[in-house]
């Protein structure tokens, strides 16, 4: 059995307990919602942009502790990337959390992302860790429709 | 610890309690070697005895054939033991008449069952479906899907914060052309025992029928459908020790000569011409095509299994627990009970202040504890209640006071990861 | 007596074929020492592997939880081994996504579940719903509680005396109107194999859709649901060797995903609000309730099971089988086969000159061997033939030379009695 | 295991194979027709009444070896009883074939019927021998529906 801190990481905690970039954004150029109907988790999220820029990002809603320090933690991650840099790591952040540990794939500029490897180990709870970034998705597709984890 | 109770501590009338721990004997999960758990998801699904595995795997290898056609032995040895299935789960919940007794897939196919044929046939533009606010998502959309086909309109009867129905509101949302009822026995998330009896002559007082999902009362109270008064009565056979994949619904045989089939097809018809075909008689009438025998031989055991602890002392043992079990949650700080009626089940919904309860969930996990988090099915009491989910432990008789002292010491860690 | 088959009698392409009585070997029923019997009832319901039945015990003794909900690992173990079993018979039958592949509780589940979802919705007044004579009561009647509501019209192809289906009347139904073609792959009575590729193929020129009822089929034949080109396809567990109270229903994505849901519950709703519910994605979306988790998984085992055997060699196995029997039984003095397809499967329907199928039935199975008398569930069937029943042996795999011998020397007994 | 000849005795196979009172009966008072949809047995019974005394009784029908013979008996057994009789033969009859053998209860007056004792042994074919009685008693209630077994 893995160890529980693999999961619930300090930093995981941290976010958790004072997620950053928490607050609505009334002037918002792009905005969705995200539902988990397994747990129940939904959130809001809110982007500023310049040309293809992400340059503010912030989210509102309820969420367990993976999806609210993964939103948390996303917001601060997008900031001041491109729409194309932001999908890319996306495309890592994905292969993170699904991939056995030991393929050769560079996870290179997931930084502090990487605190989420330990989701690997509990498959039921990928779905918590990608909702925000689902809800990203959605927002920068302008789609008006929720992004769902299932 | 609560002594593991005996004879003494019994009412007089009722017989001498059996030990917990030579019930767990008969439980090969609960002593699996690779991983012993405490199981408190019981209102999901209860664990199964041995003699419930045996039985069907005795029809497996030695009865197997198809029913109710056969001329041959074998087939007439698999139709006498799934008739006698039928009439063992009959006399469990107290039917009259063991053919008013019909075999489902399960409490979620009972239900639809009636919804698409007493429902379609009965339920008039304008009528009233009442439901209440604490049903299971089985006890609902059913009668959605109903209400779009014939213009049938819902009503829900409110709840109290401690989780108990508004009898004042029903009885007036009852003066409202209500035609039918649909209410849960007790409640999956509260543990609310709602006034089954009382809400049946209620109802019958206002010409409306009443269904009562029994999902989880079966398997933890004596239930007796005469008693309950009721017009149909709804339940599925994996809460109750028995096999997934088979439940049952009991209606008086009026009602269900009455109704229109369900499904069509093989077993169910006594002739078929392609100018039109006509009906078997009931319980056959609804169970078109081969059925689940060996789930329905298996309920049968799980049945004998029950009746022999006895449901009394199903009941009084699982209140024990209950008992104990509250009063060590309440040593845990920040936790909030969700549901406090007068008359209540073993379930236990609680919240844990700032944790969500699938972080719960997953931390007593890895602590070995197996309880349930999230809407368990009930969408439209989470929202009465503003919580998106809740952490749910759901006790039975096989349950002790150390699988309950493991969820405690489980929670107490919860917190320390939150610290 | 044929020989065993070997590799040697077999199409170079095909494996090197098993040993009849190893496989007899992992059929506890088959050496049951209390009644050792010749079953020849398969068509009815097959015997079950040790696989098979060791697959469900497991999941009972070490793995039973409920799916698709909980966060601790037994629930998401059973979850994982239920969706492994989706995922191992979509690919048994050929289906592209293994997310098309739909639980039911049978056969007559499956075909009744098309019908009062896209039946319903697709279905006019005046339409065509095409069935053949040779259907059986659940491929029949579901269509007639359908027409019933809809106002839709059956229209019966005509078979030949051989049992063959008449494709040219089928060509000239297809032009009235034409909404859905409902015909079985293989007869239960006849052995008939239907040329379904073909009327795939004619249905869909004529914009009309196709239901294949493969129950008699998938146990017996490799079936690849795109080379059938069919547009819903229906099988049941407990005809392949799988468990009571299971079966599936294939259809693709796009059709699937434009049905409106058939019964309504936990597990096939994304929201429930009382103003109203929004549906899972499919498959779940039409799999309320607690599924027969157990079921699902004896049926992967049976699936794996039958791979192992490799269809192609039960297919193989089977004709020679038949070519046996029916040598065999022209040897009966009176005996007069029902069916004569140019292709066809190993089900042997027969009469006897002047006794009764009923006697036959009887008197064979004190000479312990289990054959099935009666209608079969294909009462139109009979009445084309004007007869009320007839005798049926019904191949499987499993079965040997001997049991055809033992058959034939029961139908000489039969006859010394009513001499 | 019980014989065989036991449920095919030699009188049963004697009124198969040459059923008594076989024909239709164009001018009869008294008309029914019984059904056994488990088999597909058919057949039409014919009365004719004089008070309530059974002046004559045919049938025609096709069905298995225990419901024909069991028709052809049953037409000369109740020809020249009274209906009270020949309920109360019915009564007799039906707990020759469902009651185990060693009770104590007077049949009486079945004689020759008592070759359908057999019948005991193989509880499915009950409904065969029982058939046309049922539809005796179908057409001395002068009831126009058919009589089933099932
Ligand atoms: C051709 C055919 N269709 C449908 C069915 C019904 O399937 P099930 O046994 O799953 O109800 C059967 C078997 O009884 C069958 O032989
Ligand atoms: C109150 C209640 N009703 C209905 C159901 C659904 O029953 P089933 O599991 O047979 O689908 C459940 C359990 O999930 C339940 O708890």
């Amino acid at each position: 059995m893995s160890d529980l801190r693999d999961l619930y990481q300090q930093t995981i905690i941290d976010h958790t307990r004072r997620p950053r970039n928490f607050r609505p954004m009334p002037d918002a150029d792009h905005h969705a919602r995200g539902h988990n109907p397994l747990c129940g988790d939904r959130l809001e999220l809110y982007l500023k942009l310049s040309g293809d820029r992400i340059t503010e990002a912030t989210f509102t809603g309820a969420g367990c502790a993976i999806s609210t320090a993964s939103a948390s933690m996303m917001t601060e991650a997008v900031k001041g990337r491109t729409i194309a840099e932001a999908q890319l790591l996306f495309e890592k952040f994905r292969i993170l959390l699904t991939t056995p540990i030991h393929e050769n794939v560079s996870l290179d500029g997931l930084d502090k992302l990487e605190v989420f490897g330990g989701v690997r180990e509990y498959p039921v709870r990928v779905k918590c860790a990608t909702l925000a970034w689902h809800t990203l998705e959605a927002a920068l597709k302008r789609d008006d429709h929720e992004a769902k984890t299932e | 610890m609560i002594e593991a109770p005996t004879a003494a501590g019994t009412q007089s009338a009722a017989p001498p309690v059996w030990n917990a721990a030579d019930v767990r004997r008969d439980f090969p999960i609960l002593h699996h070697v690779d991983r012993p758990v405490a199981y408190l998801d019981n209102a999901a699904t209860s664990q199964k005895p041995d003699a419930v595995i045996a039985a069907t795997t005795r029809y497996y290898k030695s009865a197997n054939a198809n029913i109710h056609r056969g001329v041959y032995r074998l087939s007439v040895e698999a139709t006498d033991a799934f008739e006698a299935a039928r009439t063992k789960v009959a006399a469990f919940i107290g039917a009259p008449d063991r053919d008013e007794l019909i075999f489902t897939g399960g409490c979620t196919e009972s239900i639809n069952l009636v919804a698409m044929t007493w429902g379609l046939e009965n339920l008039r533009k304008g009528e009233r479906i009442i439901l209440t606010q604490m049903e299971h998502h089985s006890n609902i959309v059913p009668w959605q899907l109903l209400a779009q086909r014939t213009g049938a309109v819902i009503e829900v009867v409110p709840i109290s914060a401690a989780g108990e129905l508004d009898i004042g509101a029903y009885q007036q949302l009852l003066t409202q052309k209500a035609a039918l009822v649909a209410v849960t026995h007790i409640s999956n998330v509260l543990g609310t025992i709602n006034p089954i009896a009382v809400m049946s002559k209620m109802a019958h007082e206002h010409g409306a029928k009443i269904l009562v999902d029994g999902a989880q009362s079966v398997p933890h109270m004596p239930v007796d459908v005469k008693q309950l008064g009721c017009d149909f009565f709804a339940f599925a056979g994996h809460k109750m020790c028995g096999p997934t994949g088979i439940g049952g619904l009991w209606a008086p045989r009026g009602i269900l000569e009455a109704m229109p089939p369900y499904q069509g097809g093989g077993d169910m018809i006594s002739t078929v011409e392609f100018a039109g075909s006509t009906w078997n008689k009931i319980p056959h009438k609804f169970e078109a095509g081969t059925p689940n025998i060996a789930g329905a031989i298996g309920l049968g055991a799980a049945v004998d299994y029950l009746s022999h602890l006895d449901m009394r002392q199903v009941a009084h043992i699982e209140a024990q627990l209950l008992a104990y079990a509250e009063k060590q949650l309440q040593t845990i700080p920040g936790l909030r009970f969700v549901g406090a009626a007068a008359d209540k089940a073993s379930v236990i919904s609680f919240t844990l202040d700032g944790i969500h309860p699938h972080d719960i969930g997953t931390i007593l996990d890895q602590e070995h504890v197996a309880i349930r988090t999230g809407h368990h099915c009930c969408q439209p009491l989470m929202d009465f209640y503003h919580i998106p989910a809740t952490a749910r432990a759901s006790l039975a008789f096989y349950n002790t006071p150390a699988d309950i002292d493991a969820l405690v010491n489980g929670l107490r860690r919860v917190i320390e990861v939150f610290a």
